[in-house]
């Protein structure tokens, strides 16, 4: 049954995108934030909230500019070497970030992400300064595509890599250390006692999720054409949570989830308002008290009814 | 006698100026039943945190098998074959029953596996075995904060055997648990004990348990063992009659 | 450079004073509500944008300009008057006892709401309004010449840091705050009014912040933005300095202003990155700040 | 019609949906016509996609996408360029529109960020009746579009866009300037001022982090080292974009006693930075140049003898602008409606829309009245030479504009209550570009002091000459 809706869904916007091209942009780019907010749900399971992974996804889209500007002009391996750079960044961080809990691990990675946004918007001679840099059309395949053909295969196979991925992050999520990295939030003292090294649990997670934040970052990059350091500040962080929060963490869907229920909640918002933010902050404080399982919860709970 | 699996010598800790140990030295031998008795805050929950890792003292060392161990963590120690139940049980408490035994399972053998599930058909039969040890196997899918304390106890022993440790450190087994259950889980215990060759330390409060268990006995007091021997010759010791056994 | 060292010192004093006021709030609602309100930028911003339309109200009026001083003072007051109590009651008290994460969202949200708030009462241009600053004149010391109103925040900064001293050390009211800091429960149990604590302690973060933003305006522009910029620096202040540790913010202060007044100094290209590398520098050595302390987990 | 009627409703739901997705700071657009006006596009979109752009009829009215700052601190020079184009587009109607078809604008806010504007342009571009864009105002969102112009075949008119970078590849077919860019409008500052005064010794440098105020500083520095090589940069500053409070700059500026600070800061940022270094003796202990300067006479009290300028010819009260009735009815008109005089910003937004109104009739011209399309506009813009309200605007090849660049100093008369230009000078456009191709910053080091001699000097641009 889940599966069926599931497959419906991504039917779906594959659809809508064809049947509405223009939709294809803001598509690709939900789903790039799909991924962004999935690498903070990650996180989330084990209890650590990060308001700072905004950084992992403008770093990889950053790679992205750099690695086409040193002549690397390939889709594939601009995303995989770009989504590289993130989860390596995301190691490096990850290793000091993981021996923090609660608040502390929030402020140092809200710390580290302002360094990131502060070093980009200043380096005006590395990172283009506020005005970011290019990322540029690449080949796909060694073909040379016209710019709305490419944005097409651009929403197309990240369509693709949102239901692969999602698969493997399901299943990440389902193995022994996707418990372990859920066991991390109810008892740390026992993971110690059972001899499971609670700090690569979460240095695995936390690498996995900078990666997958990553993988959104250079998808945006690609479909926005450009890299500004605004990718990285701390509000765009504080964005990716609110996602992750709305779809609801018990799931993979939830963060692509929360990213669609956004864009419905914005189109009902605008039509009587400019405040969509507004609209917005109420909706995260309803559904956080309401809601705790957020939308995807639903979804669950109709479901564990029927069954 | 055999070789001592655990030793710790001259043991020294203080918790704001209050001494939970004084010089004081213990050792378990293979195929021992320890039991640990002594008034409330004496300390034996201390010695148990300093047996595991959890804190340092301030002087003395802890040796497993002759290695000392004194510095290292919990993680590495419990590696070591060294399991422990608490007095509170620390359960994840998010989880499900069978998660909780699952994961001691796969940290046990298979950790490193991020794409296979956790849950695989031998793990679960091997979960469910020690559920039944413990009487738990009508609780499986429950989610273990939903347990009474005295489930969740048991659940947090049969954690601990899930690791198939040499040696386990229970700390109080049977407070929580009520009165009818107790001498059934001691009994289902202690046959598991034996039949898995498992080495048991156990801090109880429960005299009655003490002296149909244990195969020794150390009395803990303010730092200090007061008295030691096997349970027929401690509690025939008036001091410890006055001191310990009357409190408890 | 040695004739600028006056000047660099000066200048960090001048720019911790202007970021002390928002840290400070930040600092003393935590160690109080164990909260960490992301939208006390906000607050900062709604206080800046409230003194400035008085302050512009003032002069359109032709009213005695030195009204504008009673008017800053008065709308940090009115903001906290106002929003302190309304907050506290209709969110942050849902939060109390919650997990971080849930705390940061609820307050995340409530920095949105405001945020739009500000943009539909006050309008998206940036208002400026100088009338205080021009009133005090100017003081010529090393040789720059400085504002004698940058002098006065000095000065009411430090007024800020002895009256919070004074009113937690010396009243009645600072001890109840500080019974229900050192144990919440005791507190409770000894019948001391723990909501009432709250509130109150929530409006006086939110008065700093409003008093921040206000003693602001008359050197700086406002425009929509402010809130998130200074959020984000208020907290590297806090946590600088341990949250809950009110000479924490003070002392944390004076290093961003520092760090980033010698930052322009000397590479003025770093100038954005400098309180943010002090942040991490802190909280990696220590990450409970220089004034905080941690209690060990017991089992 | 069912069929249809569906269609549109579809197509407004999701037209709706694509303003969320930005990681900028969340500012919402301004607009809310903006939306309005997305519904009708977005099912247009839909048809368009399958249809491509042909010689058209006539469409119910020419659209243009508007790109500027309505929100921020930025807006303070944005929306003087929305309120002109207001104006002037009803000035356009009034009088039949282009081709007798009537123009309406959508506005879009640069403020958003660079995410959002390009969202908002793609969507906007992807309506037919869209055929010109005039965006944008910021450096950085000219340089973030001008891909997806080209990409996407649209005419692309920069009204404000200075940054040099943005045409210096020599390749684009459908970004127009029809402006000067940075390398005139800064070696123009750097002749004035040692014209003024020769004795030159120091400069300090505080302009806005990004792609134009780093520019700015290394044309003008660059220049000034061509013509004065002795001349020393004693400290350079760079607060961001958007900035509230200049204090320890101002401080910094003064420890380094510079003879000269130079700085092309602009909207509020400007007002902020003039506000608070006025009462710190500034613009007594040293000379001050404010490329932008003339933007804020009307709202802050500037000292006489700064150095301002138009970057263009922009000003309202220039010589050719008192000359031209057109002009001079513009600039009351606006008062009337706006409450102040038109800032430069005004007159590059309208000179701008000049220049596109020129490019529909002279491309009806040429294909023999039919309505232009997109790749004939372009056509039409390449190469133009257009008359504006302040002076003439000349397409080069590489589709860079050539303007005239007036310079002069702040002077109170008793005409206005606020200072005006004085001791002007008005340098021919093309006398201080490199040729179209020729790397500008190479060309700047090649210049000899003797390169100014030839030059008109300050005083020298007055009513009646020229």
């Amino acid at each position: 049954m889940r599966i069926i809706l599931a497959a419906a869904a991504v039917v779906m916007l594959a659809a809508l995108a064809f049947a509405a091209p223009w939709l294809q942009f803001v598509l690709t780019l939900a789903i790039a934030k799909g991924f962004a907010a999935l690498g903070v749900a990650v996180l989330l399971r084990a209890g650590l909230i990060s308001i700072g992974h905004a950084m992992f996804f403008a770093a990889s889209a950053y790679g992205a500019a750099f690695l086409a500007r040193a002549g690397i002009n390939d889709l594939g391996l601009l995303l995989i070497l770009s989504v590289l750079v993130s989860a390596l960044i995301g190691a490096i961080a990850g290793s000091f970030l993981v021996r923090y809990r609660a608040i502390f691990f929030a402020m140092l990675n809200l710390a580290v992400s302002m360094v990131f946004y502060a070093l980009c918007a200043k380096l005006y001679g590395v990172t283009g300064g506020t005005d970011g840099l290019p990322v540029p059309i690449p080949a796909v395949f060694g073909i040379v595509f016209a710019e709305p053909v490419f944005k097409s295969i651009l929403f197309y196979l990240s369509l693709m890599l949102m239901v692969l991925v999602g698969l493997v992050v399901h299943r990440y999520l389902d193995s022994p250390l996707g418990h372990a990295l859920s066991a991390v939030h109810s008892n740390e003292i026992r993971l110690e006692y059972l001899g499971i090294p609670v700090w690569a649990v979460l240095l695995i997670a936390y690498t996995i999720s900078a990666a997958l934040a990553g993988l959104g970052g250079a998808i945006a990059g690609l479909a926005i054409g450009r890299v500004v350091p605004d990718f990285a500040f701390w509000t765009a962080s504080g964005h990716l949570v609110l996602i992750a929060v709305l779809g609801g963490i018990g799931g993979v869907p939830g963060a692509f989830i929360g990213a669609l229920f956004l864009e419905l909640l914005h189109s009902a918002a605008v039509t009587v308002t400019d405040a969509w933010n507004l609209f917005v902050g109420i909706t995260l404080i309803v559904v956080i008290m309401f809601m705790p399982q957020g939308i995807y919860g639903l979804f669950e709970r109709k479901e564990a009814q029927s069954s | 006698m055999s070789r001592p699996i655990l030793e710790a010598k001259n043991l020294r800790v203080a918790f704001n100026g209050v001494k939970a140990a004084d010089g004081a030295s213990i050792a378990i031998h293979d195929g021992e039943f320890l039991a640990i008795i002594g008034p409330n805050g004496s300390g034996k929950t201390t010695l148990l945190n300093i047996c595991t890792g959890y804190i340092r003292p301030i002087s003395g060392s802890v040796l497993l098998d002759g290695n000392d161990i004194t510095r290292m963590s919990p993680r590495a120690i419990a590696r070591r074959g060294v399991a422990r139940a608490f007095q509170i049980p620390q359960l994840f408490s998010a989880q499900r029953v069978i998660d909780n035994m699952m994961l001691a399972l796969a940290a046990k053998d298979g950790l490193w596996s991020a794409i296979r599930p956790l849950e695989t058909a031998e793990r679960r039969d091997e979960a469910k075995a020690l559920l039944e040890l413990v009487g738990l196997d009508g609780d499986t899918d429950r989610i273990s904060s939903t347990l009474p304390e005295g489930h969740r106890k048991l659940l947090d022993i049969a954690v601990a055997l899930a690791l198939k440790p040499r040696l386990l450190l229970l700390d109080e087994p049977t407070s929580g648990v009520s009165a009818l259950e107790r001498f059934p889980l001691m009994e289902a215990l202690m046959s598991a004990l034996r039949q898995r060759r498992i080495t048991a330390l156990f801090v109880e409060h429960d005299m009655d348990v003490v002296a149909r268990y244990a195969s020794r006995v150390l009395v803990w007091n303010a730092g200090n063992i007061m008295a030691e021997g096997r349970p027929d010759e401690v509690f025939g010791n008036a001091q410890v009659r006055e001191r310990v056994v009357g409190v408890a | 450079m040695s004739n600028a060292i006056i000047p660099l010192l000066l200048d960090s004093l001048a720019s911790a004073a202007l970021i002390f006021f928002a840290a400070v709030g930040l600092t003393l609602v935590f160690s109080v509500l164990r909260v960490l309100n992301v939208a006390h930028g906000s607050l900062y911003s709604i206080g800046g944008y409230v003194a400035a339309s008085v302050c512009l109200f003032i002069a359109s009026r032709q009213l005695n300009p030195y009204l504008s001083f009673v008017a800053l003072l008065f709308s940090a007051v009115f903001v906290a008057a106002i929003l302190g109590p309304l907050i506290e009651r209709s969110l942050v008290r849902w939060t109390y006892g919650k997990s971080e994460a849930v705390q940061i969202l609820i307050t995340f949200g409530l920095f949105l709401i405001l945020e739009d708030l500000q943009r539909l009462v006050f309008g998206v241009q940036s208002l400026y309004e100088d009338s205080p600053m021009r009133l005090l004149g100017t003081s010529s010391i090393g040789g720059v010449v400085y504002l004698n109103y940058q002098i006065l925040l000095v000065a009411m900064a430090v007024l800020v840091v002895v009256g919070l001293r004074l009113l937690i050390n010396h009243t009645r009211l600072g001890r109840l705050i500080t019974a229900v800091v050192t144990d919440r429960e005791m507190a409770q149990s000894i019948g001391i009014d723990t909501n009432r604590i709250f509130i109150l302690a929530f409006s006086l973060g939110v008065f700093l912040a409003a008093l921040g933003g206000a003693l602001a305006t008359p050197t700086s522009g406002i425009a929509p933005g402010l809130g998130a910029d200074t959020m984000v620096l208020a907290f590297a202040v806090a946590a600088i300095g341990g949250l809950g540790q009110i000479e924490g913010a003070a002392v944390a202060s004076l290093i961003v202003g520092f760090a980033r007044v010698l930052a322009i100094y000397l590479v003025p290209s770093l100038d954005a990155v400098a309180p943010y590398v002090a942040m991490l520098a802190v909280l990696l050595i220590r990450p409970y700040g220089l004034f905080g302390s941690v209690t060990a987990r017991r089992i | 019609m069912a069929f249809n009627g569906i269609s549109i409703v579809f197509a407004r739901c999701l037209s709706l949906l694509q303003l969320l997705f930005r990681l900028d700071r969340g500012l919402p657009p301004a607009n809310r016509r903006l939306v309005v006006d997305g519904l009708a596009g977005a099912l247009a979109i839909g048809l368009v996609a399958t249809t491509p752009v042909a010689a058209q009829d006539k469409p119910s009215s020419v659209g243009l996408g508007v790109f500027t700052f309505t929100s921020g601190p930025a807006a303070a020079y944005g929306m003087p360029g929305k309120n002109a184009a207001d104006l002037m587009i009803d000035e356009i109607n009034a009088k039949g529109g282009i081709g007798g078809v009537p123009v309406t604008a959508t506005y879009v806010d640069e403020a958003q960020g660079a995410q959002g504007v390009i969202a908002e342009y793609r969507r906007l571009a992807g309506d037919a009746k869209n055929q010109v864009m005039v965006a944008a105002l910021s450096s950085a969102t000219c340089l973030a579009l001008a891909p997806i112009a080209e990409q996407l075949e649209v005419p692309t008119v920069g009204w404000n866009c200075d940054t040099h970078q943005l045409l210096i590849d020599g390749k684009s077919k459908y970004v127009f300037r029809p402006n000067g860019n940075t390398v005139p409008e800064f070696i123009a500052y750097a002749i004035y001022l040692l014209d003024r005064k020769p004795d030159v010794k120091t400069v300090a440098i505080i302009n806005p982090d990004y792609a134009f105020g780093h520019d700015a500083a290394k044309i003008f520095t660059a220049a000034l080292k061509a013509l004065k090589p002795d001349i020393e940069i004693v400290a350079e500053l760079y607060p961001k974009l958007g900035s509230p409070n200049y204090q320890t700059e101002i401080s910094r500026l003064t420890t380094a006693r510079p003879d000269v600070v130079f700085s092309n800061l602009w909207g509020a940022d400007l007002e902020n930075f003039v506000r608070q270094a006025t009462p710190r003796g500034l613009f007594t202990s040293s000379q001050v140049i404010l490329a932008l300067g003339e933007t804020v006479l009307q709202r802050v009290p500037l000292p006489d003898g700064v150095i301002v300028g138009v970057l263009g010819d922009g000003w309202w009260m220039s010589p050719d602008a008192k000359a031209n009735p057109e002009t001079v009815k513009f600039a009351e008109a606006y008062k009337s409606r706006f409450g102040e005089y038109p800032v430069f910003p005004s007159i590059k937004m309208a000179n701008t829309l000049i220049y596109v109104k020129a490019a529909y009739e002279a491309a009806m011209q040429k294909n023999g009245g039919k309505w232009p399309t997109r790749a004939e506009l372009a056509d039409a813009m390449k190469g133009s030479k257009v008359a504006t309200l302040t002076g003439i605007v000349q397409t080069r090849a590489d589709n860079d504009g050539l303007v005239d660049q007036i310079v002069g100093v702040t002077l109170k008369t008793s005409a206005q209550p606020f200072p005006v230009i004085g001791d002007m000078v008005r340098y021919k456009g093309d006398s201080l570009l490199p040729q179209a191709g020729q790397d500008p910053l190479a060309w700047i080091s090649t210049l000899k002091p003797e390169f100014a001699k030839g030059l008109p000097k300050p005083g020298s641009y007055k009513i009646g000459e020229r």
